[in-house]
């Protein structure tokens, strides 16, 4: 696009030019890329807010506790084949770990219970869809901000993570181990930033209060955690199999049952019963136990919230 | 009267339609859940649990993961923080603040009314789970009475934390997500580190009031589920009367102090009308 | 050419019918929209911009149709809205940036014309300040500015004085009138401030239950009785209203220190009035013939329909 | 009634409030200013919400912050948009009503009472979130004068009414200050406020502008020229004899309208004084006689910009 500014239409006679109001006639973007202002709006506001650079330190927390952890432990043991199955849980922890997954859901509740729901309540969704986009343009555009800021807290500190371990033990070769080891810490990142964005936004539409969003993403999200734990644990003994199943079958179980997929390593599960140090260990399930609800909860989210955006005011009237 | 009233006004807000359907959803989950497990274990070939013990096993497991560890956290951070600063930003706390009603009698009648609302809930919750899992005889082999008594210390000393909390911001999703860091991460992480940091988390204190071991072979080495009570033999042991001691002082400071804090503190904002 | 046009335009919220059937054509200029609370005024002008679909009717605007037509509509209109829209944590000019990026401006043109237009809505220095800073004046102002940013053809602005002080008012008044006359703006003001109408608008429309109440020009819409006069007097004073009804003058109504009068015909109104003043001991501080405020043609209008 | 000695707010660095002193008696009286002048933090500092920086606010005699004694004797009609949205306009007044320690079947009658009053009778029990602004206005100052308060004190009670209901909100506060109510309204919809009350006190940028009667007000600002058109049939011969009148500044005629005469005074006290026995004894035709400077807006822009 050429960055001349266009010359001025009704050019004056008079040589005191005219500097009371005048329309616009500069150059107009494509309708398609719209939905960009929105998202990049968002990451901006999401820069300024102190929560979320605080969330965001736990992250960091949670990265140098695990790159400690894992410093000891590789110290003290030798290296061993199982050394790498041990950086595989502790890659995976970075990422997917209790500290970090609920500075996730902190950032997610903090950015995205209000998106929606706020701009309505402060009637912003009016100005805003009376502009020429769509409700679409504006849906896609909040959710492609918030997803970037998820999936970059998620992302960045595993990166660094295995950064580290690579400079560090460089007697782990463990590039050569997994050639793909950062397309898989992208790939493994994707999942929980879409499913947390998409539900948060759905929630939010539907809400009348960043409040009530929030604690009903909340509950979700911990309740499903719960039940499902709680779940594994019990069955676990007799039936593992089903346990390792079930004990998925919450939002953080979907995406650690993806993660581990990506990872390939057997995940170790607290034993109920069995003091705080006991745990045994759960193979990866299969793909399609996490990937399809995952679909269903994404789309049922994203559509109760495309219904909901609309341009209504508050106040009737 | 006055109290009565604002009490009441208080548990209407809370348990609107649209929320007491998710609190009744909230009270029914731990119990729907372990009679599902008790009936699908019976009907495997494998029987996960054995009659008796298994069933005190299940009760023992819910009570202490879903209903102490999740029911009672949970409701006592969205209530408290509902009642207060869902007003605040609404502002219609104006509303209440300039009635001939002294303040900490509002703060107070809220306070009463967030605790009903969870205790209720946690209430239900235990008393159908015991009927669920152990059927009538559950009251006498469940240690139903104790935890019903333990969950509301519980609710008290929660929720003074998290109205303390409150009291103290003008926005509802700082404490929010304070709250549930605090219920969620601080509370299972840190009794889970070695050494005496458990004495920092209320719920250490909670769990050796209302024990759920359950395995009655190892309640010495390995106390309650997850370690909760004490594995460490060294140092500290938190014994029932400490208990007792920390957990009515939290809620009793804490309320005292958001008590003070609300009687002193402007609940306006900056005014933009001019 | 007209800017809007609609034809048996119906529009239904449930069972609730919000338009009923109306038939308007807006020419360009500037045009007020009164009506009571409730009356369809917000109804149209959502449906005018693509937000409520139609039961039944056609309508257009500046050529477009609204119903499949709705963002090419809207590239052209500016809407500025009657509740304060708050959004805490940013700056007027990023906001207006904000505005203008949706509209399709690049943020380099935008962030500048945002400038030009903040400036040209007398928000000067204040447009740095974080926008929950801002009393309702400035908040006003910068609803203003995010309508017009992107160079809209037609603007709706609802309730626009709304909230304002007398400073204020006029100013955001005077600015309505600058877009109006000759810049090439359309605007449509609807407002419940019926002396702000008369002043901006050339032609009302008033609505009254989903339908079309009264229309025409301000003008004809004012013309009252001949032999009519507000008076207005330092203050209250029976002995005053004696002594015209003494000279044949009809009292009409009073309230507080103004006076309605009617004079019979071919009378000199000044002159009896200086004389009732004088036997009355009373200080005139002003009359003029009466034109009918647009309230008044407002509040007759309502009051008609509601009886019929 | 409300008496405030040298007080000033500030909220963080911004000041709102700068060393303002009145005191009130009964009546209605209208605080006016600019928007941004304080009005509600005035409001907001008497009805106890806010605590000055400095100074003392007093209420019937005492502090308001938080005091139940004051509130028992005051209502107050915040500016507020926002209500409780799932109670319908009766349960709200009702519960306003029992907060404020009424009871019973004395607790109902007064409910239907107040809300009879305020014309919301058919309102009044849909749920407040379904409410348009007016009727939020409208149940608002219901609540606020359901404990029969010596004191009301409503924060913009006109903003958002239409011309019928803005015409029965003054009515009911003229009934009100009837029945005896110390009245305090701030409001910037001038020709509104000129109706209910002669009495007001100014505010810009945080300080208090000027106190008392509009007219006393008017006559503190005769420094200032005050203009008066007059539209005549022979203006030339008007003007010649006007401006022979000591307290006639000046007299302008207007090229575009050829009857009028714009004239301007010092004394506009004297002016209208004379003015008949001028009209009367010269035989001046008179055809009307307006002055844009004989309203509160004008005083109000003087003292402002003065």
């Amino acid at each position: 696009m050429k960055k001349t500014p266009p010359p001025v239409l009704n050019a004056q006679t008079s040589p005191i030019a005219d500097l009371s109001y005048r329309g616009y006639n500069g150059p107009l973007k494509l309708h398609a890329v719209r939905w960009w202002v929105v998202a990049l709006y968002t990451i901006r506001r999401a820069r300024r807010s102190v929560g979320f650079w605080v969330l965001t330190g736990v992250c960091a927390l949670s990265y140098l506790f695990h790159a400690l952890g894992f410093y000891f432990q590789h110290n003290l043991s030798s290296l061993s084949p199982s050394m790498h199955q041990v950086f595989a849980q502790t890659l995976f922890s970075v990422m997917n770990g209790s500290l970090n997954e609920y500075a996730v859901m902190g950032i997610a509740l903090l950015l995205g219970a209000g998106s929606i729901a706020a701009d309505n309540r402060a009637n912003a969704l009016m100005v805003y869809l009376a502009r020429p986009i769509t409700r679409t343009d504006y849906l896609a555009g909040k959710w492609s901000g918030l997803f970037l800021i998820l999936y970059s807290v998620i992302a960045i500190p595993s990166i660094l993570y295995c950064l580290t371990a690579m400079t560090a033990f460089s007697d782990m070769h463990i590039l050569q181990q997994d050639h793909w080891v950062f397309v898989h810490i992208l790939l493994a990142a994707l999942f929980p930033a879409v499913v947390l964005t998409s539900l948060i936004l759905g929630i939010s539409a539907w809400s009348k209060s960043a409040f009530s969003a929030g604690a009903l993403f909340a509950s979700i999200y911990i309740l499903s955690n719960t039940i499902a734990g709680i779940l594994g644990m019990v069955l676990f003994r007799k039936q593992p199999d089903k346990a390792n199943l079930l004990s998925h079958c919450s939002l953080s179980g979907l995406m650690d049952a993806f993660a581990q997929r990506v990872f390939h390593f057997n995940m170790k599960q607290p034993m109920l019963g069995r003091g705080p140090f006991a745990f045994t260990d759960t193979p990866p399930v299969l793909l399609r136990y996490s990937l399809i609800p995952a679909l269903v909860i994404v789309v049922l989210c994203l559509l109760a919230a495309h219904q909901r955006i609309r341009a209504v005011e508050i106040v009737k009237g | 009267m006055v109290d009565i009233v604002l009490y009441t006004s208080a548990l209407r807000t809370l348990a609107r339609p649209g929320r007491l359907i998710w609190s009744v959803l909230l009270a029914l989950a731990a119990p729907l859940l372990a009679i599902l497990v008790k009936h699908a274990s019976s009907a495997s070939h494998h029987p996960v649990l054995d009659p008796y013990e298994h069933s005190l096993h299940l009760y023992n497991a819910f009570s202490s993961l879903m209903i102490f560890g999740f029911v009672l956290v949970i409701l006592s951070v969205l209530s408290s923080t509902g009642i207060i600063l869902q007003e605040v930003e609404q502002k219609t706390i104006v509303y209440l603040l300039t009635r001939p009603v002294a303040r900490w009698r509002i703060l107070l009648a809220r306070y009463f009314a967030s605790i009903t609302l969870t205790t209720a809930v946690a209430w239900g919750s235990t008393v159908l789970l015991a009927l669920g899992t152990l059927g009538i005889g559950g009251f006498t082999q469940a240690p139903v009475g104790r935890d019903m008594g333990v969950l509301l210390l519980g609710a008290f000393a929660y929720t003074s934390l998290f109205l303390l909390l409150c009291s103290m911001v003008n926005r509802a999703l700082i404490p929010l997500v304070a709250g549930l860091l605090y219920g969620f991460l601080w509370e299972t992480l840190i009794p889970q580190l070695p050494g005496n940091f458990r004495a920092i988390s209320l719920m250490s204190y909670i769990h050796v009031l209302a024990p759920h071991h359950v395995n009655k072979a190892n309640t010495d080495t390995s106390g309650s589920l997850l370690g909760f009570g004490g594995t460490s033999g060294s140092g500290f042991h938190i014994t029932t009367a400490l208990s007792w001691g920390v957990l009515c002082s939290v809620a009793a400071g804490c309320l005292v102090l958001a008590i003070l804090v609300f009687s002193s503190r402007e609940y306006v904002g900056r005014a933009e009308g001019g | 050419m007209t800017v809007v046009s609609i034809s048996s335009l119906t529009v239904r919220y449930g069972a609730r019918i919000a338009l009923d059937g109306i038939d308007l054509e807006i020419p360009e200029g500037c045009i007020g929209l009164l009506g009571p609370n409730g009356a369809g005024k917000t109804t149209l002008i959502k449906t005018l911009l693509g937000f409520v679909r139609p039961a039944s009717g056609i309508c257009s605007v500046l050529g477009k149709n609204c119903v499949n037509e709705s963002l090419a509509i809207r590239q052209h209109i500016g809407l500025m809205p009657e509740l304060d829209c708050h959004i805490p944590g940013i700056n007027a000019v990023t906001f207006v940036a904000y505005a203008g990026e949706l509209a399709g401006m690049p943020a380099s043109y935008a962030m500048g014309r945002a400038h030009e237009v903040l400036e040209y809505c007398g928000l000067g220095e204040a447009r740095y300040r974080n926008v929950e800073t801002y009393s309702t004046g400035m908040l006003q102002r910068i609803k203003l500015a995010q309508a017009l940013v992107h160079g809209p053809e037609l603007v709706f602005l609802d309730e626009p004085t709304n909230g304002l002080d007398p400073v204020g008012r006029d100013e955001m008044l005077a600015l309505i009138r600058d877009i109006s006359r000759g810049k090439g703006v359309n605007v449509i003001v609807s407002s419940h401030l019926l002396p702000d109408v008369e002043k901006v608008c050339d032609r009302i429309i008033v609505m009254q239950g989903g339908h079309v109440a009264t229309e025409g020009t301000v003008e004809d819409l004012q013309k009252a009785d001949s032999g009519l006069m507000d008076v207005e007097l330092r203050e209250t004073n029976a002995a005053f209203a004696h002594c015209l009804a003494q000279k044949g003058v009809q009292v009409l109504h009073t309230e507080g220190s103004r006076l309605q009068v009617s004079f019979p015909a071919d009378t000199v109104a000044g002159k009896m009035l200086f004389e009732a003043a004088k036997e009355s001991g009373v200080q005139i501080r002003g009359f003029k013939s009466a034109r009918r405020s647009l309230e008044e043609v407002f509040l007759n209008t309502v009051e008609r329909n509601g009886k019929a | 009634m409300i008496e405030l000695q040298r007080v000033s707010r500030w909220y963080g660095q911004v000041i709102a409030l700068n060393d303002v002193s009145f005191s009130l008696q009964g009546g209605i009286t209208a605080l006016l200013g600019p928007n941004g002048a304080g009005k509600s933090s005035l409001l907001k500092l008497v009805t106890g919400q806010i605590r000055p920086t400095t100074g003392q606010v007093q209420v019937l005699g005492k502090q308001p912050f938080a005091n139940q004694w004051v509130y028992a004797r005051m209502g107050y009609c915040p500016e507020l948009e926002t209500t409780y949205d799932d109670l319908t306009g009766r349960e709200f007044v009702n519960l306003m009503a029992r907060l404020a320690g009424i009871r019973g079947a004395e607790c109902t009658r007064r409910v239907a009472e107040v809300i009879e009053k305020v014309g919301m009778n058919q309102a009044a029990d849909r749920k407040m979130g379904g409410y348009s602004k007016g009727m939020r206005q409208r149940i608002k100052v219901a609540q606020a004068i359901v404990h029969q308060p010596q004191v009301l004190i409503l924060d913009e009670p006109f903003n958002g009414l239409d011309p019928v209901a803005r015409r029965d909100m003054a009515q009911l506060l003229l009934e009100l200050a009837g029945a005896g109510c110390g009245i305090l309204i701030s409001s910037h919809i001038l020709y509104e406020v000129e109706h209910l009350t002669h009495n007001i006190l100014l505010l810009h940028k945080g300080r208090l502008l000027a106190q008392g009667d509009i007219y006393t007000i008017r006559a503190l600002i005769d420094k200032h020229p005050h203009s008066i058109v007059l539209e005549t049939d022979k203006p030339r011969t008007a003007a010649q004899k006007l401006i022979e009148m000591e307290s006639v500044l000046s007299v302008a005629l207007n090229r575009q309208r050829p009857f009028e005469i714009k004239l301007e005074t010092h004394s506009p006290e004297r002016f209208y004084a004379d003015l008949p026995d001028l009209v009367l004894q010269q035989g001046l035709q008179i055809q009307s006689l307006y002055s844009p400077d004989n309203n509160l807006e004008a005083v109000f822009n003087y003292l402002v910009q003065g």
